[in-house]
């Protein structure tokens, strides 16, 4: 955006008259003591960033990733940063109190790690591996379905409805998760269906 | 939205009701601020508190919860008392004009045909007049006092200023006011904006308080316009997104209908669905529902979807009821019919309305599911944390899994924003531990199931094990697959129907956007609304153009925008009958004898004439209602109903209790306060403060340090009623549980005078639960009925009934 | 009377010269530990006070520690003071004789005693030093409180801080100035170090400046009221 | 729309300031700056601001403070009050306007001012723990900072808070690191409704002018800016609705200036306190030279000799 790249241009003049003159000047060794004098380094330095969108609320501000490691690259990412992406038409850059914070979401120390699983009377989660729990899981489905599904009302039409098991989707989990999920649930038959979009 | 939080820069006038949008949605209210700031617009906030967008607004009127729609009546009245309409809109846009059938009418807050042993109406009578040419019967005039403005004139006539004063508590000449302003925006170069959310939609009407803003806007002649609009705001990121693509029982992707099981095969499910015109020339789109049908079975069962088999109609469940929403989920599972049970990012214990029902329910179950990337409190329902979740784990026999799943910035795929704009966004960082994306969790426990189906058999497997499933890695979709299925593909050549010569997609490729898909199976398509989102042009949804042609605020270039990249819904009505916009400075698309052209995709097809074609063209009038047919359960009209826990009687239907259409499951009603109950006298709503974000953020250190624990707000004169001092602890209970919390006595709610009686207004958050980085806190949801809306069950949050007083601490 | 001025351990020891105990070993020590305080608060407090003086920190281990050490050093010679005020209060109270000897100042200053009254235990000059100290020293343990930020921050305003830290500072100047006075006289007025050094002093010092002092000592001895049981040194 | 803050970006840039740009230095002096930097200002227009906090959440995320999770104490203040932790917080009042009968929410973001003649750096003792750029940016050195909180006597505004961990001062830094490479302030960069923006000061005052002049047109009579000149202006300024009454928004004072308490105690008291002492010394050190030591004289001893001999002989 035009606006922006003359902002841009702007603050550069604006944010110090110096930089034509002794910035050619400096040396690392300069910058170093700069900093260690009194400013902070900046420490987006030498990250890689992605674009992304909130995951909050319907408006869907554009945010910017800013993360040490680069997963195109096929590198582990650890995103140290989060701020608002300045191209986006809606947000321009800013952010709410929820989205400023984002990435304590996405370090929340009650973000879940591991798959657990609570028995029937017990008190705590115990670990279990994703293939046993997937695995009874889908055991669980199988057997209710086999055993409640109906396949003819009682005047004989086809309903093929199973509704003693339902699933509540999500409300920010993205269009492809929501089409993977519906294939998957209405192909089994199901009609205890609902999102959150009416809460 | 109709438009988008772009768009809300050009209007004149915003109308902040039934929603708080500085306060739940601060960046989208950005335009607000710039509207104001650059054209001189007026923000008008009416809200039972004096909320974060009052504190920035020109004109703050308060309102009882639960009495919108008499404001609105009040306000249309007003409109049309002084004349305050668009004529031109009115009669060339609205079925203002269509003679109604004899036999409808309304009568002490009852519309004709109503059973109330089934709490439900016989609708037949509420329709048009239809003529022997098949046409709905119009008379351009509006002389006949049967057609629908005069109807609405009649209806909306009670609602005077004295009157809306007396419902809610709005003083009258604050009323007076709002009307003045708000009817200035009839003008044809005068723009409001509606902008709402759950302030309305969480009432046992609450679609209805929307339809009533809805027709104010097509009597100043608002929609479609830039500036104008009807914006939904929208809760959560993808909640647009997740309802367009049919994540509720008895939805299809596209807004397409599950079949009831009063339809056996697909003539049946078709004859009601595909309507034909009725006015001459109008498209009435849905005429092509069935090839929006055919290609979602297509993508659904692929190959094993064949005419033969009415394209695997069978292989959908069929409807017995309207709907297994939330509400009768819970209901079923709490009458233990509910065995096993899924949440994919939802938090039912907290969200859901009677927290002890929800509670209770759960117990019931054989085994919960949860993925999510949360700890929830659905997720730990069992488990004990004293007064917060008072429960003897040893007693409950559910087993429960916790799916840890990735959050955002770990997946890439597409949100649908509340202004219908699809926006990619790419994983950025290493998800935790061993948190898994959710198509994976989807895909593992798919291909488990059919596997278990594959080898034993077992009920009707058809559906299960023919599943179309053509990822590379059948065990984890890629988002870009999965979008490409969404957009739809050609599974055969398709031609132009006008030109056979013309292709517009070979077999195998992408296809362009809906316009293209066909009912034959030579097309698949999993959401037709989003066609066109990843074609053979790309992924469409990532694009970042950010060009905007003269500053208009559709940024056509960024992103995908359904249906067809529009951006502005209905943009035909910008403009005049004869394709002239009614304000030249707020063009969107305008037609220059030949076609449509200009900042948008034209709602209509381009060369549509526009003397001939109405603009609204999902309806098959081509026009848009005021009076709504039988589209709505509760009624053509919004009337107004008192919420079911109501400080007084309804002073213009005392008979009717609630929305008389409302579902109320038995044993619930008995669990609601007596209108004006002096066991329960003050008017409690709940709502969400800026500082959180639903039940998430207190799980977000810094958002718990921005609100740190649960409160109640009241205020200064119910306080020093009561006794209760600011920031010392009360007890608020209401006929289904009770909470404890502190109090927040504040000026900013004030008590209010309706139909005589001083109404104290209790304020409640709700963002506290007992898992999370905040303290730990109970949320309204001990406290609410329930019952939803009439139409969608939406859960009525926003209006009941408490007591409080003052309190010690919690035990805990 | 003059019992006031008199301590039980004051005694004379005949002799050539004649030695007079001043001050016991305890005294002393009390009377060490609130000098050192002082001028230890002195130096850290200089180095907070002007940046010219800041350089005083490093005999502290740097800006932090003295930051630190500054107002528990005063809590330090605040108790010791006390022990101080506690054991010679009545030697200073005022009496007629000290305002006529403040009257003559100018004599004591050229050092011709002759022409001022006899003094006691402690002349005039001695006793406002001894109450300068005593009053400043409450003022700056007040005033150095509120200023504590790091324990009593959320007693007092800013504005009461503001009026603390000026109070504060002005009066450390005074203490300073009257330690200046203390130290010079003690160092002006030959022979008067060895009293807190090893407690005693000739009796010709004792005759010079404090010969009602010495007089009553003598007195005291020839009644027998001294410390009977202590055999005079040598 | 005010030119929105760009992105931040990834490569690593030298700052575009530094100690050669310091106007002053706590406890000690530095040589004047061969340039003068363009003043930089952040203006935050109350009259748009809607309370939401995401300056203080963003403030936290950028500068990696950890505040605690609190109770709820009655208010929206949340922590209830500037820490070492927070740099910058929402103040709410709610004041009826008597004149127009309205219930008006005044919300203030409450932060470090940059003051031009900023009373922190004048009352610090620690030499160049708080400095000044001549940008107007007033920053804390932390290793240079003794944890005194004569900073905190010094703000005429109460902003500096000492931390219990690290036991030096804390403030709002205008994200000097930001700025340094031309990025403008977390804060303003995520304010949603723009009422936090950020420039040239001289910019400022225009963009202020022109929402004073919106005021106006909307009923606010006395809308103005705050730049108040008790402290040389500020780099951190607001636009108010009611400019002649700033103490309505959570007691912004009226005509702020380094307290007198405070100028006397680094003015007169710092040089009249030093000229005293040296004076008691200098005039001990005449007197000694003019007068000289006051010794004991033989006689005097011979006379304590006699008046004890005759004691001692009497006793035995």
């Amino acid at each position: 955006m035009n606006v922006e790249l003359s902002r841009r241009a702007f603050l550069q003049t604006a944010g110090a008259g110096l930089a034509g003159t002794t910035l050619g000047a400096f040396g690392f060794a300069d910058i170093e003591a700069a900093h260690a004098a009194a400013i902070r380094s900046f420490k987006l330095a030498n990250t890689t960033e992605t674009r992304n969108t909130c995951p909050y609320c319907s408006v869907a501000c554009g945010i910017i990733l800013y993360s040490k490691g680069d997963l195109r690259k096929g590198e582990k990412a650890d995103i140290t940063h989060i701020e608002g992406d300045t191209d986006h038409p809606t947000n321009r850059g800013t952010l709410c109190p929820k989205g400023s914070a984002l990435l304590g979401f996405v370090k929340s120390p009650t973000r879940l790690q591991h798959p657990m699983v609570r028995k029937p009377g017990s008190d705590k989660f115990e670990p279990i591996s994703w293939e046993d729990a997937l695995g009874r899981i889908a055991r669980l489905m199988k057997d209710d379905r086999d055993k409640n599904f109906v396949a003819r009302n009682n005047d004989g039409v086809t309903v093929n409805r199973w509704i003693t098991t339902g699933f509540l989707a999500a409300s920010a989990s993205t269009n492809e998760t929501a089409f993977a999920t519906y294939k998957v649930v209405r192909s089994a038959g199901m009609l205890v269906f609902d999102n959150q979009a009416r809460v | 939205m109709t438009n988008s939080w772009t768009d809300i820069r050009n209007t004149d006038l915003v109308v902040i009701m039934g929603g708080n949008a500085a306060e739940a949605h601060p960046c989208g209210f950005k335009w607000v601020t710039e509207a104001k700031a650059n054209r001189g617009a007026k923000l008008i906030v009416i809200d039972p508190r004096f909320t974060r967008s009052a504190s920035v607004s020109d004109l703050y009127a308060p309102i009882r919860q639960g009495t919108d729609i008499a404001f609105l009546l009040g306000l249309i009245n007003y409109c049309i008392q002084k004349d305050k309409v668009q004529w031109d809109y009115v009669k060339a846009f609205t079925n203002a004009a269509y003679v109604v059938k004899q036999g409808f009418t309304y009568q002490d807050g009852l519309f004709s045909g109503y059973d109330e042993a089934k709490r439900d109406y016989d609708k037949s009578s509420w329709d048009y007049d239809i003529g022997p040419d098949g046409f709905a019967v119009v008379d351009e005039t509006l002389a006949n006092p049967r057609c629908v403005w005069n109807l609405l004139k009649k209806h909306v006539a009670v609602y005077t200023p004295e009157m809306v004063e007396r419902i809610c508590g709005t003083p009258k000449d604050r009323f007076l006011k709002v009307a003045a302003m708000v009817a200035e925006t009839s003008s044809p170069t005068k723009a409001m904006t509606s902008m709402y959310a759950l302030g309305w939609t969480q009432h046992s009407k609450g679609s209805q308080n929307i339809r009533a803003m809805a027709m104010l806007q097509l009597v100043l002649g608002n929609i479609g316009i830039r500036g104008g609009g009807m914006n939904a705001l929208r809760g959560h990121s993808n909640i647009q997104g997740l309802t367009d693509l049919g994540l509720m029982s008895n939805l299809l992707p596209g807004y397409l209908t599950l079949p009831t099981q009063k339809e056996p095969d697909l003539a049946a499910y078709m004859s009601t669905r595909g309507f034909k015109p009725l006015r001459p020339n109008q498209l009435s789109y849905w005429q092509n529902y069935k090839k929006f049908f055919v290609s979602f079975q297509k993508s659904m069962w692929g190959s094993a979807a064949t005419p033969e088999n009415d394209f695997a109609y069978d292989y959908l469940p069929k409807l017995d009821l309207p709907g297994y929403d939330l509400l009768r989920a819970f209901e079923l599972m709490h009458q233990g019919k509910v065995n096993g049970y899924f949440c994919q990012g939802f938090n039912p214990l907290q969200a859901a309305p009677n927290k002890k029902k929800v509670i209770e329910s759960l117990s019931k179950l054989k085994f919960l599911v949860i993925m999510d990337p949360l700890d929830t409190e659905t997720g730990r329902f069992w488990e004990n944390h004293g007064p917060y979740n008072d429960v003897d784990p040893s007693q409950i026999q559910t087993e429960v899994y916790q799916l840890p799943s990735t959050c955002f910035a770990e997946d890439d795929g597409s949100l649908v924003n509340s202004g219908r704009w699809l926006q990619w966004h790419w994983a950025g960082g290493t998800p935790p531990g061993k948190a898994k994306r959710d198509t994976w969790i989807m895909a593992q426990l798919y291909l488990h199931l059919k596997e278990l189906y594959t080898k034993e058999g077992g009920a009707f497997p058809d559906p299960i094990i023919k599943l179309n499933w053509p990822y590379a890695d059948p065990g984890d979709p890629k988002a870009e697959e999965l979008a490409q299925e969404i957009n739809g593909r050609a599974l055969a050549r398709v031609t132009d129907t006008a030109d056979p010569t013309k292709v517009l997609a070979e077999a195998g490729k992408l296809l362009p956007a809906f316009a293209a898909l066909r009912d034959d199976g030579s097309t698949a398509c999993g959401c037709w609304i989003y066609s066109g989102c990843f074609n053979e042009n790309g992924n469409n949804m990532a694009r970042r153009d950010t060009t905007d042609p003269d500053d208009a605020g559709f940024y056509s270039k960024w992103a995908f925008s359904w249906p067809a990249n529009r951006r502005i819904l209905y943009n035909r009505a910008s403009a005049d009958r004869t394709g002239k916009p009614w304000d030249p400075s707020r063009k969107v698309i305008a037609w220059d004898g030949q076609k449509w052209s200009g900042y948008d995709v034209p709602d209509i097809a381009p060369t549509a004439k526009p003397d001939q074609v109405g603009p609204f063209i999902m309806n098959p009038e081509g026009v848009s209602r005021l009076f709504t047919r039988g589209m709505m359960r509760d009624g053509p009209f919004p009337a107004h109903y008192e919420p079911f826990e109501s400080p007084i009687v309804n002073p213009v239907a005392p008979k009717v209790r609630g929305n008389p259409a409302a579902r109320v499951f038995e044993g619930d009603m008995a669990q609601f306060a007596e209108a004006a109950s002096k066991e329960f006298p003050y008017a409690a709503t709940s709502y969400r403060l800026t500082e959180h974000f639903h039940f998430w953020t207190k799980h977000v250190i810094v958002n718990a340090v921005m609100q740190p624990e649960f409160f109640v707000e009241i205020s200064e004169q119910l306080a020093a009623e009561k006794g209760i001092v600011k920031g010392g602890w009360v007890r608020v209970w209401s006929k289904r549980g009770s909470v404890v919390a502190k109090a927040m006595v504040t000026k900013r709610i004030k008590p209010l005078i309706c139909d005589g009686k001083t109404i104290h207004i209790v304020g409640i958050p709700l963002h506290w639960g007992f898992t999370g980085a905040a303290k730990k806190g109970f949320g309204p949801n001990m406290l609410t009925p329930f019952v939803g809306d009439a139409n969608i069950e939406t859960p009525e949050y926003k209006a009941f009934l408490v007591n409080i007083e003052p309190a010690p601490g919690p035990a805990a | 009377m003059p019992a006031d001025d008199l301590k039980p351990n004051e005694q004379i020891h005949p002799g050539k010269p004649v030695i007079v105990d001043r001050y016991t070993i305890g005294a002393r020590i009390n009377h060490w530990i609130t000098a050192a305080s002082l001028i230890l608060l002195a130096l850290s407090g200089l180095a907070m006070f002007h940046p010219s003086l800041f350089f005083l920190s490093g005999l502290f281990g740097g800006g932090q520690f003295t930051r630190f050490i500054h107002p528990w050093i005063g809590v330090v010679l605040f108790f010791s003071f006390l022990g101080l005020f506690l054991r010679f209060w009545k030697a200073n109270l005022w009496r007629r004789d000290d305002g006529t000897w403040l009257a003559r100042f100018r004599d004591v200053l050229a050092n011709h005693e002759d022409n001022v009254p006899e003094v006691g235990k402690y002349n005039a000059g001695q006793k406002l030093v001894f109450w300068s100290m005593s009053v400043l020293i409450v003022i700056l343990i007040s005033s150095g409180l509120v200023a504590w930020d790091q324990y009593f921050s959320q007693y007092t305003t800013i504005d009461q801080k503001r009026l603390a830290i000026l109070v504060h500072s002005i009066a450390a100047v005074a203490i300073i100035g009257v330690w200046i006075v203390h130290f010079y006289s003690a160092i002006w007025v030959r022979g008067t170090i060895s009293a807190m050094t090893r407690g005693r002093v000739t009796g010709g010092w004792a005759w010079r400046h404090h010969r009602k002092w010495l007089r009553e000592l003598v007195t005291r001895s020839s009644k027998g009221t001294g410390s009977s049981g202590q055999k005079p040194a040598k | 729309m005010f030119p929105p803050l760009p992105n931040p970006s990834t490569t690593e840039t030298a700052p575009r300031f530094s100690e050669k740009d310091l106007i002053r230095r706590s406890a000690s002096t530095v040589p004047a700056p061969e340039q003068q930097l363009t003043e930089v200002a952040k203006l935050i227009d109350v009259s748009k601001c809607i309370g939401c906090k995401a300056c203080q959440t963003a403030c936290i995320e950028w500068n990696d403070t950890h505040p605690e999770v609190g109770v709820f104490a009655g208010a929206f203040e949340n922590p209830p009050d500037l820490t070492p932790d927070m740099f910058t917080l929402m103040r709410y009042s709610e004041w009826d306007n008597p004149e127009t009968n309205e219930l008006e929410w005044l919300i203030r973001k409450d932060g470090c001012m940059h003051c031009a003649d900023p009373g922190c750096l004048k009352a610090c003792p620690a030499p160049g723990a708080i400095v000044q750029y001549s940008n107007g940016i007033v920053d804390f050195v932390h290793e240079n900072c003794i944890g005194c909180g004569y900073c905190i006597k010094g703000c005429p505004f109460n902003i500096p808070r000492i931390s219990k961990v690290d036991h030096t001062a804390y403030k709002c830094t205008l994200c000097s690191d930001r700025v340094a490479v031309g990025q403008g302030p977390a804060c303003a960069k995520a304010c949603p409704t723009q009422a936090i923006v950020f420039g040239t000061k001289d910019e400022m005052k225009g963009w202020a002018a022109k929402r004073v002049e919106d005021l106006k047109s909307r009923g606010f009579a006395n809308a103005g800016l705050y730049d108040p000149p008790g402290v040389g202006g500020t780099h951190v300024m607001y636009v108010l609705h009611h400019a002649d009454q700033p103490e309505l928004y959570s007691g912004l004072p009226k005509e702020p200036r380094i307290s007198p308490l405070v100028e006397a105690w680094k003015g007169v008291t710092k040089y009249a306190g030093l000229t005293v002492l040296g004076v008691a010394a200098g005039v001990g050190l005449l007197h000694h030279l003019i007068m000289g030591p006051n010794r004991v004289t033989e006689a005097d001893e011979e006379r304590a000799e006699e008046l004890t001999e005759g004691d001692s002989h009497a006793r035995r």
